[in-house]
């Protein structure tokens, strides 16, 4: 694609025809295809898709920050300029003072060991181009804090650990547009924030989008928050765009099926579903891309013609704006993810009889900080138990104390009618609470050793559970989460991350325990995967009865698989009840913040900005 | 330090300083902890009443000397001497040099023979010195002895020698700088009495590393270099414009068996070790020629110093036949003993020594040939407490320098069974009574050389003892300089005028 | 998704309770380490072979020279009273005198100091100086030529012994090309330095590969952060970058380094001043062996021991002073 | 539901590492090493045989590497002496890998009071000088090559306890650890089937740099004379040996200070291909 037209001298960003290929010893190959990105001033737009989808490699090419294995073609126009063009030292000189960039994880963004106040200021110049006196620095520094929320001027002078994960995001983003750039890009700004925060840290976008007259370009995976956040969105599918529109447009009328199948596997959050829509198979790693539609392989609307030929993105009928890449666009009709009703939430509860797990006032300090702090939990045969709150609220050392990998400092807890803290448990009494109780992790790539097949990882547990036929059962596990007997033998190196958690949640299976403590099984997931693991947990409790404990800080997540609910904030329990009840009708003021905190779908951020 | 090569040159085309590389001297400037190149700048420094000039003894600060009887010694002290502060030499500084080795407690080598003084008397300006019993080693002690100075000594005490202090005496070079275990620089004093000092210094660098002395010598940084290793000869010689001369060496290796450990008790067993080392290829390879075989425990040179050539060759040769290379024999001696299938020993080395260590390589491989496995055991400084305090296996290789060339020397240290150098441990009535009795008769008596050859010769045929080789000493000078009429004992003599410019 | 709320304390300014409290630990064990040196090096003595007496007096001593030796040196009385006799002499700079050399252990230590710490010094700045150069450059490199090539020189100068090194490097730049001197260690001032290159670059080579190695990773790490890519994207210079970003984030690891570059110098010192034939502290402690001159032993001991503990001490409040994570640590570690 | 149907590269684990040609000839060098260590039977002539009509030659026909000072071959004694040289920094390399294995293991997992004992001592015997310990140490008690070889595996392991603890600590509490625990496995297994096996490259690279360090510092070792005897074919005595010959007759020098440098940088070529294939596939996962 050779278009050698000068790029029209315009505000804001746009890309022509931008491709980012990757330089490999045997050949290269394509990771993003000819993206073409426009932001006009003032304007808000978003990238959504799975993992693995080329967003982020995108991102880096615009501002030319990709490693040296990866090379660019195409162009780049921001405030007019061809980015890409121009030498490298001028290249470099527009960056932070013309575009900027804000990344996913707040922390490891900051310099760990320089005061934020100085990061901030870093890159300011006076009139005559020299560096800024300490004092006009300080200033400097107190002032753009304040444009980012933050008031108290002290924080100038904190270095990024003393700081919350919101504030650091603050820092990243007060540092990021310091030398007033037109356009902001965004990879992932809140992924590693919690909802109360990512609610905050979006409205700040938002607003500095107004008020500066900012281009904005967020990154996300996260489907709820480009609607609420961004007026237009581009869906990107194993390095293509696949689908552009308005927010709303995209939302209610999809045309692309990638679009429809995303949106419907996201769990709504104000109901229950039957079972969660799920996307087969896998987004394509580079190299691996099929000819024709990328996503053919994976789509129910599939025909041969699909993967005969590249498939351009073309302009719809029913907007200016909105352009798919689907050949099939014209003749398919997508159903949009209507509310259906959902099944009633296990109607009766039994929440009598002798609970399998019982604790009991249970305080766990770490030297001065108290992570748990006199908690009161329950746990019936059969249900499936959330503890929802967010990060850093105790959720995962609570869970760790029900499965006997933590110590609490005070408190009892009592599972399947052994006391955990009762002093030296014996062997056998070990070997019960093993055999009761065990835990499914949230990272799939630690969550199995990599030094052994996921058959042995299997066998060990059964092994221990004192099954004889070893072979069979692996199989019968694997087949249980939806892998094939033949998976025994490959190592974790060789799985998705999706399969992996099926292997994990094998693993918990082996010792056919009636309890599985789940810690944030599906955060690092993708909707789609999401998906099929909420469905798989799900068939697994009907089938075996298992009881979940269930920790996610996802509120949409904890609707679909929670019976009842624990909410935790500092340490403590504020709420409980049934899910419906608490989610609906919140009672404590916390909840209340969690629940209004999750990103509206309306295209509005709801409630004003709080103080 | 570097400095530029050595240049300049006197009228006589003699470089103006003298830069010397040794291996090793003694930590302190003082003559009583010994050390020869130490004791070879320090009697340039402090002079002797006597000197040995390699053949007989001259008068020096002494005018004259003489043996008065067995027991007694009168010295006439030169007069109007003075030491290089001024002050006058007077006979209380050589009672006083004298009196320090005397004392009991006072840590000197020279303790030995000085101890046998009994008295030392002066009267004006001449100095007897009476004895408790005739001690044929004296006058060679008093050679190296130099005079100090009483007062210096009073003033400083313990320090005199030490870098803070250095040394005052009254010959032809004063000590300009003393570094211990680093280097001594000596000057040349304008007013000496005597043969004026060729040079206007003499430095002496220590340098123990072999590979960082080729280098010195090499980069120019030194002119000469004394006592060569033998290891190190063949490289120097590899150098283009240094000249080397060597002496028969008055050092000996010995091999001693502790007749007190088995199976070193059994004669067959000491006769076979006897037999089993070639003596000629130790020198051969060890010393990579530079040397002879050993025939006795002292040097023939000493020897004939006291008895006729005819007489000492005489019983050398019938030394010789005790100790003949014969591998068949020893093996069948070794049959006959206890252990007729051989045995295994560790032999404990002085590890600081190259020359060592080659020639116990060599002879471990002879003895390996007849059945007698020998481990080295290199030692650091504890070498000589393992010998002594006998920890060994009953095997030891000594090296043994004499410091007076005179037999009678290593025979008072080997013979006597009592001895703690007499690390065979064997009681030798004949040599012992042979050697009390050469004590008694007076130095150039024939009768002593006799009775001394006779010692020699019993000791040897105690047969726990094999003279194993006497490297050659040898010099390197820096064309044009040559060394002319140095000795084994070259530290005694007033070596720096023996260096000379030759074609 | 791990975002731990951080305590929100004031800024501090004075010493925090938790650095001050750290500081005096830090000093008192520095103390007692020290302590406990000086009782290991009193014991020396008397482990001597043949007992410390013998040690001084030599093989050949009699009996009566050995009581004088007993009763000079006091080794007749108790050891705790010769212990506190000891340490008493210590505490005072004085550590006896030579037995050998007759001066005092301090004055010795002092002459062979003047050589030492020049060449610690240069060789320090050596190493460090280039390692630091060559892992940064390497770093923002990988695997270009000058990586591959800098690992294979570093690689072969950690293979070669020192000594080997060292006679290499007099040879052809002492003796062929003339360049520098090949030994000794010069007159002062210039000279000094001169006299010093071969040796120092001798000492130096072998640490490189162990400073470049640890720098090179290190950097490259920080290069590989997000706080890296976010300083390029804020467009912030290079200069920048290494000034704040890879040289403060690396500090404590440089610092630690170069503390542990100290330490092991001395390895390379006592190979190096005897190839150079240096009059050195290393010669002073391998001529005081062979000499088995007990008070010199022990006082180069100790003074080397000192000079260790004080480096790892400084080592340690460096990246306190430099390091605001470690400085919290010790807050909420109480 | 087929989304597992997708295959993954089984082939993958097949595929043989790929090593550098460097590294390959290092390996071999090695393997050449340790035939000549176990069977010094291939030396051409006898290692000990002293000519003292053939010393210090250089390379010819009989001698293709010369001879020393004693006339013995230099070939031969290089094959013979091979034992010895590998003998020392194996019984070092082996002596700290295990040692600090072990430390690094009780440290990192158990943690606590057992953790911060180890980490004290181990901060102690940082911050000394090995060599001139092991100097002092001969010096004083007149100690020989053992004590001196015990010395410096005490001080070779601090550096290698802390980084392999690190490495410990850093997975004992990932998950799949947990998971092991949570499944009921004891302790020991837990350590020795998963942890152990996770850290193996680690503490190969651990090896091999002690090793390497072994072969420089034992060499060393033998120029100060408190190595192996004097004439033992060992190849850093050799060196020593004949080093008053070395600006004359280099071979005798030159040979075993290569053989030498030529063991170090094999074993620390291989030692960093092990860790550069490590942290590759950390990195790819
Ligand atoms: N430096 C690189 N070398 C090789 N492959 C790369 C590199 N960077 C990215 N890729 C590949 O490019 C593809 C797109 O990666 P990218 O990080 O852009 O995805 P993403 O959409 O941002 O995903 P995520 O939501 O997980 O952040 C992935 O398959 C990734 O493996
Ligand atoms: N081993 C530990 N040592 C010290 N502090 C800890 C430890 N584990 C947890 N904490 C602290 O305890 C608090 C609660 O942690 P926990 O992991 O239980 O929170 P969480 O609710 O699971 O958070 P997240 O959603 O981030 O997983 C946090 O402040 C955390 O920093
Ligand atoms: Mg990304
Ligand atoms: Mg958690
Ligand atoms: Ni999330």
């Amino acid at each position: 694609m050779s278009q050698v037209t000068e790029a029209v001298p315009t505000a804001g960003l746009s890309t022509d025809a931008l491709s980012v290929w990757l330089r490999r010893a045997d050949g290269r190959r394509l990771i993003a295809e000819s993206i073409d990105l426009q932001v006009a001033p003032g304007e808000s737009i978003a990238i959504v898709g799975e993992s693995g989808s080329g967003k982020s490699v995108t991102a880096r090419a615009v501002l030319d920050l990709l490693p040296p294995e990866l090379v660019t073609e195409g162009d780049v126009s921001v405030g007019g300029v061809p980015f890409l063009r121009i030498g490298r030292a001028a290249r470099h000189r527009m960056r932070g003072s013309e575009i900027a960039f804000v990344m996913q994880d707040p922390f490891t963004m900051l310099n760990p060991v320089m005061k934020v106040g100085d990061q901030v200021t870093a890159a300011l110049r006076d009139a005559n181009g020299r560096p800024l006196s300490r004092a006009a620095r300080r200033a400097e520094a107190v002032a753009r804090l304040r444009e980012v929320g933050i008031t108290d001027p002290a924080v100038a002078d904190k270095y990024p650990f003393q700081l919350s994960g919101g504030m650091r995001q603050r820092v990243g983003i007060a540092a990021a547009i310091a030398e007033n750039p037109q356009v902001l890009v965004a990879d992932e700004p809140t992924t590693a924030l919690d909802v109360t925060t990512q609610r905050d840290v979006l409205l700040l976008l938002d607003r500095l989008r107004r008020t500066h007259e900012l281009g904005l370009v967020l990154i996300t995976h996260d489907l709820r928050v480009a609607f609420a956040t961004c007026d237009r969105v581009y869906v990107m599918y194993a390095g293509q765009i696949v689908e552009v529109a308005r927010s709303d447009v995209i939302r209610r009328a999809p045309r692309h099926p990638y679009t429809a199948a995303l949106l419907a596997a996201d769990p709504p959050l104000d109901h229950r579903m039957a079972r969660l829509r799920t996307i087969p198979g896998s987004v394509p790693a580079p190299g691996h891309r099929p000819g024709g539609c990328h996503f053919a392989p994976r789509c129910a609307f599939a025909l041969p013609a699909c993967s005969a030929a590249p498939v351009e993105l073309q302009l719809t009928d029913d907007d200016a704006d909105h352009r798919v890449r689907c050949v099939r666009a014209g003749e398919i009709t997508l159903e949009p993810p209507t509310a259906q009703p959902g099944p009633e939430p296990a109607a009766a509860l039994t929440t009598d009889g002798q609970p399998l797990v019982t604790v009991r006032d249970v305080r766990k300090v770490f030297r001065d900080k108290v992570a748990v702090d006199g908690v009161d939990i329950d746990v019936f045969a059969g249900e499936s138990v959330g503890l929802v709150g967010e990060s850093g609220s105790g959720k995962t050392t609570l869970a760790r104390m029900i499965v006997g990998l933590t110590r609490p400092t005070s408190g009892t807890v009592e599972v399947g009618g052994v006391e955990l803290t009762a002093g030296a448990l014996s062997k056998e009494q070990w070997a019960a609470v093993r055999g009761t109780v065990q835990m499914a992790f949230q990272d799939p790539y630690s969550t199995l050793n990599p030094t052994r097949t996921i058959g042995s990882t299997l066998r060990e547990g059964l092994r221990l559970a004192g099954v004889d036929d070893l072979e069979e059962r692996t199989a019968e596990l694997l087949e249980r989460v939806g892998l094939p007997a033949t998976y025994a033998q490959r190592r974790p190196g060789q799985l998705s991350g999706g399969e992996r958690q099926r292997v994990a949640i094998a693993r918990a299976l082996s010792r056919s325990p009636r309890i599985v403590v789940c810690d944030e099984v599906v955060s690092a997931l993708d909707v789609s995967v999401q998906a099929h693991i909420l469905n798989l947990l799900r068939d697994l409790q009907a089938d075996l009865g298992l009881t979940y404990v269930f920790i996610t800080h996802d509120l949409a997540v904890v609707r679909q698989i929670t019976d009842r609910v624990y909410v935790l904030n500092h340490g403590k329990v504020v709420e409980s009840g049934l899910t419906s009840e608490v989610l609906d009708r919140p009672r404590h003021d916390y909840t209340r913040r969690l629940v209004a905190s999750v990103p509206q779908a309306d295209g509005v951020l709801g409630l004003p900005e709080p103080r | 330090a570097c400095g530029s090569p050595g240049g300049g040159g006197s009228s006589e085309g003699l470089p103006k300083d003298l830069k010397v590389l040794v291996e090793a001297t003694q930590p302190v400037f003082d003559q009583w902890q010994g050390g020869v190149a130490t004791q070879g700048v320090m009697l340039l420094v402090n002079e002797p009443l006597v000197r040995y000039d390699g053949s007989g003894f001259q008068p020096n600060l002494a005018t004259t000397f003489e043996q008065a009887s067995p027991t007694r010694y009168v010295f006439t002290l030169r007069d109007g001497v003075t030491f290089s502060d001024g002050s006058p030499v007077t006979v209380d500084d050589v009672r006083f040099t004298f009196e320090q080795a005397m004392r009991d407690d006072h840590l000197s080598t020279t303790h030995v023979v000085m101890r046998s003084i009994a008295t030392v008397t002066t009267d004006g300006s001449s100095i007897a010195l009476d004895l408790k019993a005739p001690q044929p080693l004296l006058l060679y002690t008093i050679a190296r002895t130099g005079i100090v100075s009483k007062a210096f000594y009073e003033q400083h005490g313990e320090k005199v020698g030490t870098p803070a202090v250095g040394q005052l005496g009254s010959g032809p070079y004063v000590l300009d700088s003393f570094e211990p275990d680093k280097s001594m620089r000596v000057v040349k004093r304008p007013d000496y009495w005597g043969d004026p000092a060729p040079f206007e210094s003499i430095t002496f660098t220590i340098v123990p590393d072999d590979s960082a002395r080729m280098l010195a010598l090499q980069s120019g940084s030194a002119n000469a270099i004394f006592e060569i290793p033998t290891g190190q000869i063949n490289s120097i010689q590899a150098l283009k414009d240094f000249r080397l001369s060597k002496i028969a060496d008055a050092t000996v290796f010995i091999l001693q068996m502790d007749v007190t450990k088995p199976p070193f008790d059994e004669p067959a067993v000491r006769d076979a070790v006897r037999h089993a080392i070639n003596r000629q290829a130790v020198v051969d390879a060890a010393l990579a020629g530079h040397g002879q075989v050993a025939r006795a425990l002292s040097p023939q040179s000493n020897l004939e110093l006291v008895a006729s050539a005819e007489a000492v060759e005489q019983t050398l040769a019938r030394i010789d036949e005790l100790n003949t290379y014969d591998p068949d024999l020893a093996r069948r001696l070794l049959a006959s003993s206890s252990v007729p299938a051989g045995f295994t020993l560790k032999l404990p080395l002085d590890s600081t020594d190259a020359d060592t260590s080659l020639v116990a390589q060599t002879i471990a491989q002879d003895l390996a040939e007849v059945g007698i496995d020998v481990e080295l055991d290199p030692r650091g400084d504890d070498y000589i407490d393992v010998t002594l305090a006998r920890r060994h296996d009953g095997l030891t290789l000594n090296k043994f320098s004499t410091n007076a060339p005179d037999p009678a020397m290593p025979l008072g240290y080997f013979v006597p069974a009592k001895s703690r150098i007499n690390l065979t441990q064997q009681d030798n009535p004949a040599a012992q009574q042979a050697f009390d009795e050469s004590n008694t008769l007076p130095v150039g008596d024939p009768k002593r050389g006799e009775r001394l050859l006779a010692a020699v010769e019993a000791y040897h045929r105690g047969g726990a003892a094999l003279p194993l080789v006497n490297p050659d000493m040898t010099f390197g000078l820096k064309a044009p300089m040559t060394i002319n009429g140095f000795t084994n004992y070259w530290w005694m003599q007033r070596w720096d005028r023996l260096v000379e410019v030759g074609g | 998704m791990t975002v731990a709320t951080a305590p929100q304390g004031s800024a501090r300014r004075a010493l925090a309770p938790g650095l001050l409290r750290y500081v005096v630990v830090r000093v008192v064990s520095a103390v007692c380490v020290m302590f406990a040196v000086s009782i290991v090096v009193f014991l020396f003595i008397h482990a001597a072979p043949g007992g410390p007496e013998h040690a001084i007096g030599g093989e050949l001593a009699t009996e009566e020279q050995l009581e004088s030796i007993r009763q000079r040196y006091g080794f007749d009385r108790p050891l705790p009273e010769q212990y506190l006799q000891f340490l008493g002499g210590i505490l005072h700079g004085d550590f006896g005198e030579s037995i050998i050399q007759k001066t005092p252990v301090a004055t010795l230590i002092g002459e062979t100091v003047k050589v030492t710490l020049p060449l610690l010094a240069f060789t320090w700045i050596l190493a460090m100086g280039a390692g630091l150069a060559l892992g940064i450059l390497t770093a923002s490199r990988p695997g270009s030529r000058l990586d591959r090539f800098s690992l294979g020189m570093t690689t072969l100068g950690a293979s070669t012994p020192a000594f080997v090194v060292g006679t290499f490097l007099a040879w052809l730049f002492g003796v062929q090309l003339g360049w520098f001197p090949a030994l000794g260690a010069g007159e002062g001032g210039l000279d000094t330095v001169r006299h010093l290159v071969l040796p120092a670059a001798t000492a130096a080579i072998v640490l490189l590969a162990v400073t470049t190695r640890i720098t090179r990773v290190r950097v490259g790490q920080i290069l590989e952060e997000d706080q890296a890519t976010f300083a390029r994207a804020r467009g912030l210079g290079r200069w920048w970058t290494l000034k704040h970003v890879v040289l403060r984030n690396a500090g404590v690891q440089l610092v630690t380094l170069s503390g542990s570059v100290v330490v092991s110098l001395f390895t390379g010192l006592i190979l190096v001043e005897r190839v150079f034939n240096l009059p050195g502290i290393g010669s002073l402690m391998v001529d005081a062996i062979h000499d088995r001159d007990m008070p010199v032993i022990q006082g180069v001991t100790f003074c080397v021991a000192l000079l260790v503990v004080t480096v790892n001490l400084v080592v340690d409040l460096v990246c306190m002073a430099i390091d605001p994570r470690l400085r919290a640590r010790l807050e909420t570690n109480r | 539901m087929s989304a597992v149907t997708q295959v993954a590269p089984v082939g993958a684990r097949l595929r043989l590492p790929k090593v550098p040609p460097l590294t390959a000839l290092a390996g071999v060098f090695l393997v050449v090493v340790a035939a000549c260590a176990l069977f010094p039977g291939f030396a051409p002539q006898d290692p000990a045989a002293i000519n003292a009509a053939e010393s210090l030659q250089g390379p010819s026909g009989a001698h293709p590497l010369g001879t020393d000072q004693l006339g013995r071959d230099t070939l031969s004694r290089l094959v013979a002496g091979a034992r010895t040289s590998l003998l020392g920094p194996l019984v070092l390399g082996l002596g700290v890998t295990a040692i600090s294995t072990v430390l690094a293991v009780a440290a990192g997992w158990f943690g606590g009071r057992t953790d911060a004992v180890i980490s004290r001592i181990i901060d102690f015997f940082y911050s000394v000088p090995a060599l001139l310990v092991a100097i002092v140490v001969a010096g004083v008690t007149g100690g020989g090559f053992g004590i001196t070889l015990v010395v410096l595996i005490i001080f070779g392991l601090p550096m290698h306890v802390r980084n392999l603890r690190a490495a410990v600590m850093e997975r004992a509490h990932l998950p799949f650890m947990e998971a092991a625990v949570t499944l009921g496995l004891p302790t020991w297994r837990v350590v020795l089937t998963h942890l152990v096996p996770t850290i193996v490259p680690n503490v190969v690279a651990v090896f091999f740099v002690t090793f390497t360090y072994g072969v420089v510092e034992l060499s060393s070792l033998s120029f100060l004379g408190l190595g192996v005897p004097p004439g033992a074919p060992d190849w850093g005595r050799m060196v020593a040996d004949n080093r008053a010959a070395v600006f004359t007759d280099v071979w005798a020098v030159a040979a075993p200070a290569v053989a030498i440098v030529l063991l170090a940088v094999s074993a620390n070529l291989i030692g960093e291909h092990v860790q550069r294939t490590h942290e590759q596939s950390r990195k790819e996962r």
